[in-house]
């Protein structure tokens, strides 16, 4: 049923995927980890392509290009050592993730090995995009319509939690960092404190 | 026919190139980069910086692989062609920001972040702008698309959807007043600290983007090869000629707000028009 | 598949000639100061770069990722007719009261 | 010289100026020529063109300047000759260049800012997250921003005296966060220019050339309407008010060939807290005389 170019093209595929993913944590540069991790996501866009959903596949490249483009500019604009001049460990916690990472490997695994796949093959030139169009318009209409209102809540919590000026002035105006303890001192910086050279951070790593 | 197909897209792509160094009279200075030296910058990101480029010349490649050079004939021939399409302008972003980021210098640092802070918000206008081409076909497909336009262009049934496409233009491929990776006020930003041969490939890979912008937008707009008498092809290149000629002579001719001023014109200005336009598009497509 | 192949036979063309266009780049010290008309640099540019526009990136996403709902939604609406014109207007609208909300607070500003 | 080297020779002369006093308005003259190419950034020119007497003071920074054009190079001294003997002179120069003529040497030797090879855990000189000069040279370092006040990196620099975006021989000593300005002082003041520097179509051209109208800019200065569009426009509305004329107010006059006066103006006021683009815009908006005394002033301070 299955041609041997289209397994040897999935496999290669999904071995590009893992090792991209792989390298998201061995690279030290905060773009590079960033950019790996689109290229491990062109190549699940591009099973898609394969698997015949050629919309979901393509849609993937895009969204993920451009996702990863505003998280490189948020990791460089957060991350202590954005370029990894200095070399650093971007794991923590090696033991809870090695557990994590086999228990998910494994269950995925599982669900893969334990269901049945759909044996039904899509027709070459079947209109999938239409049908998920017609999806989208009819039983999904109120997934959709939700998901309209989940984004809008998205966009006014993302300004509200990030933008500094609004029309009612600074946001931080009169404002206090809560502290460690209850009723504890303030944490973090307090206004007018400055860190400038020789404040040098010693930090294990980050990620 | 695909070995034909894909040495079509070569050659429109080098034919192009070359009229779009005409087109800004650049060919001796082209030639003069690669006799001078290539400048590495302190600790750069090397791999970046080499395949930055590459990047850019690919995505031109794939860009123009959708565009059907005869009508129900295209090299990739998808079903969802525009958003390959859109997929090369979202890489596109990364591809610019990269050349800016990899050589660890203030100037191109500034011109990387301009242009992601801008090109990301072009990306807007530019799918309304295909989805509402997209519309009248019933079909992602840019050979539907083609199919769609053969009683009337859509320039004319559509008619804010070139004007807005030439905004996505002019920002694909760095210049003019979209050109935000590359100002004189950063000593030409992203490339202030290229020389010689680095220097003249990036300036190649964006004319070669010209070159496939102009013939997706031949296509979405002008009906591509679509025309009497001549063969397709024919059709398709005289039409991207002449978008490539209009896109350069506004890329001299416009000026460059500071960025801060675009950016709002293009949220408060640009994309309500864009509303604007997938509207009218729906409306009469019905 | 064919797809796959031709995209990437594209970029290893593109690959193989912007490599064979570009030389070795070599640098001495001084040549390898970064450009700043005969001043100089205290630290290396690479810093956790304020991006002024940060508010506007986070709408853009949601943004874009609505836009992406649009794509099959164009495919269908002739044949669905005026109810996709109906839903995608209702979609729309919930959206721009997001926009319009980020313009009232002024996000579309460089920060 | 081979067939290449002479479509080579025939492309406008690349040319990066270093403009010493009183040759402002001649230089800007000279290089909107069409033989010639002024660039924006020393690696995308061949032939360094020192314009006059340059004061001891800015000898470090021109020898830097020098060894940042890519070879092969040539460094051409202008000093009282026409300016149609001084175009030949570049042609020639670069003639020379293409067809494979003499190379100029490095000024500086050639040893990094901060000894670093061998030093730290991996030999690239850092220690740690953020400590140590990797590659030669420090980290940036945590600071407040001047309009939201986030904690993130500030970047220090000095900024000229040749820095194209400039005027010559004003160096600023700078500290940005992102593409703002956080602090910005004046450690020298710009060179003293004559008069002629304030002519409108030179100062109408400069604004022209950030605004990415380079052929306008060149009409301009060859006494021609700048013929594109949307120049006025293109600029924010109450950008770099003083005294109640606007950047827009100056540019529409200087495109009339109307001179500007403004009143005085404190100048790192006007640059800090002010985006990049547009610090540069408003300092290519003042007149050089009235931008060389508040320089002076503040430089004296």
């Amino acid at each position: 049923m299955t041609d041997p170019v289209t397994d040897l093209v999935l496999l290669l595929l999904t071995g590009f995927a893992v090792w991209t993913g792989w390298r998201v944590f061995r690279v030290d540069s905060m773009v590079r980890a960033s950019f790996s991790l689109m290229l491990s996501f062109i190549a699940v866009g591009a099973i898609g392509l394969l698997l015949s959903a050629p919309y979901i596949g393509i849609a993937t490249v895009f969204m993920m290009a451009v996702e990863m483009m505003v998280m490189a500019i948020f990791m460089v604009m957060f991350m202590m050592n954005p370029a990894g001049l200095n070399p650093m460990m971007m794991v923590h916690q090696h033991g809870v993730s090695i557990a994590a990472g086999l228990a998910a490997f494994l269950g995925l695994g599982a669900a893969i090995l334990l269901s049945a796949p759909p044996s039904d093959p899509v027709p070459p030139q079947a209109p999938v995009v239409a049908q998920l169009g017609h999806e989208l318009l009819g039983p999904s209409m109120l997934i959709f319509e939700t998901a309209g209102v989940t984004l809008l809540a998205t966009m006014v919590g993302a300004v509200i939690l990030s933008s500094r000026q609004g029309r009612h002035g600074a946001a931080d105006e009169g404002s206090r960092p809560p502290g460690l303890t209850a009723g504890g001192a303030p944490a973090g910086r307090t206004p007018g404190e400055e860190g400038g050279p020789g404040h040098h951070h010693h930090h294990g790593g980050h990620g | 026919m695909t070995g034909l197909l894909v040495l079509a897209v070569l050659a429109t792509l080098l034919a192009g190139t070359c009229f779009a160094v005409l087109l800004d009279r650049a060919q001796p200075a082209l030639v003069a980069e690669f006799f001078r030296s290539r400048v590495e910058t302190e600790a750069p990101d090397r791999l970046n910086r080499d395949l930055a480029p590459a990047w850019y010349l690919a995505l031109a490649a794939i860009g123009l692989s959708v565009v059907p050079f005869a009508p129900g004939l295209a090299l990739i021939d998808s079903p969802a062609g525009i958003v390959i399409w859109g997929s090369c302008e979202a890489l596109i972003v990364v591809t610019v920001f990269l050349h800016g980021w990899a050589p660890n210098a203030p100037f191109p640092l500034i011109g990387a972040y301009r242009y992601a802070a801008l090109a990301l918000p072009v990306m807007l206008p530019s799918m309304f702008v295909l989805i509402a081409a997209a519309l009248p076909a019933q079909s992602l497909s840019l050979i539907a698309i083609v199919d769609s336009q053969r009683e009337i262009w859509n320039v004319i049934r559509q008619p804010l959807g070139l004007p807005l496409f030439l905004v996505v233009a002019l920002a694909l491929t760095l210049r003019g007043p979209m050109d935000y990776a590359d100002g004189a006020d950063i000593a030409t930003g992203t490339s202030a600290e290229e020389s010689g041969a680095a220097r003249a490939t990036w300036y190649l890979a964006r004319a070669a983007m010209l070159v496939s912008v102009s013939a997706l937008a031949a296509t979405v707009f002008l009906g591509g090869p679509l025309g009497p008498l001549l063969p397709g092809p024919v059709w398709l290149w005289l039409k991207t000629a002449a978008l490539m000629a209009l896109t350069a002579w506004l890329g001299h001719h416009v000026a460059r707000p500071p960025p801060g001023r675009m950016l709002t014109l293009l949220w408060i200005a640009l994309l309500p028009l864009s509303f604007l336009h997938l509207a009218i598009s729906g409306v009469l497509a019905l | 598949m064919l797809t796959i192949g031709l995209i990437t036979g594209w970029i290893a063309l593109a690959a193989a000639l912007a490599l064979w266009l570009g030389p070795k780049a070599a640098s001495t010290a001084p040549q390898a100061a970064p450009f700043l008309g005969g001043g100089t640099p205290e630290t290396h540019a690479w810093q956790r770069y304020h991006f002024r526009p940060y508010t506007m990136a986070l709408l853009f996403i949601a943004f874009e990722m609505e836009m992406m709902f649009m794509y099959p939604w164009a495919v269908v609406f002739v044949s669905e007719g005026i109810k996709a014109l109906a839903e995608m207007g209702m979609f729309l609208a919930i959206l721009s009261v997001g926009i319009l909300y980020g313009w009232r607070e002024g996000v579309f500003r460089w920060q | 010289m081979t067939r290449l080297a002479r479509i080579a020779a025939s492309a406008p002369v690349p040319v990066f100026a270093a403009i010493g006093p009183g040759r402002q308005a001649e230089t800007e003259r000279l290089l909107a020529r069409p033989g010639l190419r002024r660039a924006d950034t020393a690696r995308d020119a061949a032939i360094l063109l020192v314009a006059g007497d340059l004061p001891e003071a800015a000898a470090p920074a021109l020898a830097r300047l020098h060894d940042q054009l890519p070879r092969p190079r040539v460094t051409l001294r202008w000093q009282g000759e026409g300016a149609d003997e001084t175009e030949t002179a570049l042609t020639g120069a670069w003639r020379e260049l293409c067809a494979g003529g003499p190379d100029e040497e490095d000024r500086l030797p050639d040893a990094p800012t901060n000894a670093w090879r061998g030093v730290g855990p991996h030999g690239q000189g850092g220690e740690g997250m953020m400590g140590g000069t990797p590659y030669g040279r420090p980290m940036a370092m945590t600071g407040a921003d001047i309009r939201d006040g986030l904690q993130l990196d500030r970047y220090s620099a000095t900024l000229g005296p040749f820095a194209p975006m400039l005027p010559p021989g004003m160096v600023l000593d700078l500290t940005l966060q992102g593409d703002v300005i956080c602090e910005a002082a004046v450690a020298e003041p710009p060179f003293a220019q004559p008069a002629e520097a304030d002519a409108p179509a030179l100062c109408a051209a400069r604004l022209l050339r950030l605004l990415g109208l380079e052929k306008a800019a060149r009409r301009v200065i060859g006494g021609r309407r700048p013929g594109a569009l949307w120049i006025t426009g293109a600029v924010p509305p109450g950008l770099g008010r003083i005294g109640g004329a606007d950047l827009r107010a100056r540019l529409a006059a200087w495109l009339a060939d109307r001179p500007v006066t403004v009143p005085a103006f404190d100048l790192p006021a006007l640059l800090a807290g002010a985006e990049w683009c547009e610090a540069m815009l408003i300092l290519a908006s003042l007149p050089p005389s009235e931008l060389i005394r508040a320089a002076r002033r503040d430089a004296a301070a």
